[in-house]
């Protein structure tokens, strides 16, 4: 039954690459980061216990505390173009 | 499944190629770095395929199992220093580009020629 | 006892791999960017928590399932959050919540 | 079974690094490399290097893609000139990956253990480390003990990238004009309140867990790489909702280089330690009573020494990156 659970991450993975890829704006593919982040997530949990190792949830954890810094400093870039382009769009 | 034993390797020669095209034909030394970024990945990833072991498992001694086959732990370690490492000469080369983005006001390395060449 | 458990958390792996996966289907299918944020940021949490919460059974009471609930517990915090700061980089950039923008400029 | 995830998720790979070499925004670019060292993570992990996956975690979500976009701040986010078709690059990548492809069929198959490199000294080290060092996790104990010069070679690398960012950065630029920008750039994102609520709540726990992974890299993946790269990881975050300025009152310039310089030192220091006592550089053996005490304590300092240089040096060149931003 992880398996199931498995192949739909897996499935939701390439949906996001593809969001990803098509864009258009460059926020979908942020969007799509995010996404991948969070499954990312989800997979390394349910693979530490597919292979009976529950004590590397460590991996899963740090991608749980850290990986919206990311999207952060992208909200600090946006903010900083904007301020300096005022004319442009990103 | 055996003819996908191999799988790994083709992706590691297919992702270290297009980082060196990205490397030797795009113009902008940004995009020059990113291809040196998937080149790195593309070795790391050659290493830690050949970490793996059938039936083994992370090589993190479990107490009280007998017999437990272990991943081979010597490409791991040398792969997570060549992580650390890789994003510390990344930041090296991002701080160069940014002295030359100053310098020169692009960082297009046939623009940056041709202001050299006057 | 042990097969209610078992039951219990593949049923909620099951119900988080398909909210998870409806999730990937609307963020690739919807016409524009807010709405596509909507959908995956919303079934992400659903389907986080459905998922976690069914390894969560599977673990018992052990180190791993604190662990897990330290893993859920921080992506309620994180998720929504990166959602408030993309949303407001977008509207920051000139995005504005309209169908035709999306497809407007292609960058 | 998991094979074939590992394949799926390698295919997607591929896909991606296309999408990184076509991309003509490099914000896109930089993007996409985010998602592609997510994909390598869970290769990694699959693949069964926990270490090594906790590495490209904590370095890929939490600093790489903060790094690239000062870069792209500081310099230009479209890639301009014109397109042209070059075919030379492209006939030559294809033949020399046709030639790379041919080299592999000599290659044992994936997970065979047969396979020549598991048969030299890996398995002495999987045999010899419990009786000579005593921790479960046989990376750390390469990492730290059997291999302890490597380490110090790749530390002083990190040390001497460090060193090169602050020589290249430090000094204002020539158009250094003060900005005329208004402070809120100054102040980060410090008017989000929900970035800053969740971010002041988040960044003790973040440095927690890189303390966590720090010492208790003896025992689960971890260790000083890793914990330098989480610490500095929430480091950036509070400078993030924070704004530079604080970030930097709470740890100055001074006493970043002070991390770089005193993680080699010290890192260095256990070796001669070693050297005074008798033993060998770098041979922990002597530091204490018994020879496995010893062994604990030296790989201890060492990794202390690790996770000093590395967030040190991953901080400096944030802040290098960021303080040239404000001074444009």
């Amino acid at each position: 039954m992880y398996f199931a659970a498995t192949i739909a991450i897996l499935l939701t993975m390439s949906l996001a690459l593809a969001r990803a890829l098509l864009g258009p704006t460059v926020f979908d593919r942020v969007l799509a980061v995010n996404m991948f982040g969070t499954k990312t997530v989800l997979l390394l949990s349910v693979i530490a216990f597919l292979y009976g190792r529950p004590d590397f949830l460590d991996l899963a954890l740090a991608y749980a505390l850290i990986n919206f810094i990311g999207v952060l400093a992208v909200l600090k870039f946006v903010q900083d173009y904007m301020l300096r382009h005022q004319d442009t769009d990103l | 499944m055996e003819f996908l034993g191999l799988y790994n390797y083709w992706v590691f020669a297919i992702l270290l190629m297009m980082g060196l095209y990205a490397v030797i034909s795009r113009a902008n030394l940004i995009k020059k770095l990113l291809g040196m970024t998937i080149f790195q990945a593309a070795v790391f990833l050659l290493y830690i395929s050949m970490d793996k072991v059938d039936g083994g498992t992370a090589p993190i001694i479990q107490a009280g199992a007998v017999d437990q086959l272990y991943s081979n732990p010597l490409p791991q370690v040398l792969i997570l220093t060549a992580i650390v490492v890789g994003i510390a000469t990344l930041s090296l080369g991002l701080a160069i580009v940014v002295r030359i983005s100053e310098t020169y006001g692009t960082i297009e390395e046939d623009e940056i020629r041709k202001m050299d060449e006057e | 006892m042990e097969y209610a458990i078992d039951i219990a958390s593949w049923l909620l792996l099951i119900a988080g791999g398909v909210f998870v996966f409806i999730g990937g289907v609307g963020a690739l299918r919807m016409p524009d960017f807010y709405t596509r944020m909507h959908a995956a940021s919303l079934t992400d949490t659903l389907g986080t928590i459905l998922i976690l919460l069914g390894i969560i059974l599977q673990a018992g009471l052990s180190l791993a399932a604190i662990k897990l609930a330290a893993i859920t517990v921080f992506l309620l915090l994180t998720c929504p959050t990166a959602a408030y700061a993309l949303a407001n980089a977008a509207r920051l950039s000139g995005l504005t919540p309209e169908p035709r923008v999306s497809d407007a400029e292609e960058s | 079974m998991v094979t074939l995830f590992g394949v799926f998720l390698l295919t997607l790979l591929v896909i991606t690094a296309f999408g990184i070499v076509r991309a003509q925004h490099l914000f896109v670019a930089v993007m996409l490399s985010g998602i592609f060292s997510l994909q390598m993570a869970a290769i990694f992990f699959i693949l069964d290097a926990a270490d090594v996956a906790l590495t490209e975690a904590a370095v890929g979500a939490g600093v790489a893609t903060v790094l690239m976009l000062g870069a792209l701040a500081l310099t230009d986010d479209r890639e301009r000139g014109p397109k042209r078709h070059r075919w030379a690059p492209i006939v030559v990548v294809s033949l020399t990956t046709l030639m790379v492809i041919y080299a592999t069929f000599d290659k044992p198959r994936l997970g065979d253990p047969e396979a020549p490199v598991h048969q030299h000294v890996a398995p002495w080290y999987l045999e010899e480390t419990p009786q000579l060092i005593d921790i479960p996790n046989v990376v750390t104990a390469i990492l730290a003990s059997f291999r302890g010069y490597d380490t110090l070679g790749e530390l002083f690398v990190i040390f001497t990238a460090g060193i090169g960012v602050l020589f290249l950065l430090a000094n204002p630029s020539k158009r250094g004009a003060r900005s005329l920008l208004p402070s809120a750039e100054a102040e980060g994102l410090r008017h989000h309140l929900v970035p800053r609520v969740v971010g002041r709540l988040l960044v003790p726990f973040i440095v927690l867990f890189g303390l966590y992974v720090q010492f208790h890299g003896d025992y689960g993946p971890g260790g000083g790489f890793q914990a330098g790269a989480l610490i500095s990881a929430g480091f950036i975050l509070y400078a993030l909702i924070e704004g530079e300025g604080t970030a930097l009152r709470a740890m100055s310039f001074r006493v970043l280089r002070a991390m770089i310089a005193g993680g080699a030192v010290l890192y260095v220091g256990v070796g001669i330690a070693g050297m005074l006592f008798g033993g060998n550089f770098l041979d922990y053996s002597v530091l204490a009573d018994n020879p496995i005490a010893g062994q604990h304590l030296g790989i201890l300092l060492i990794e202390a020494g690790v996770g000093l240089t590395v967030t040190g040096t991953l901080l400096t060149v944030f802040h290098a990156f960021a303080a040239r931003e404000q001074r444009r």
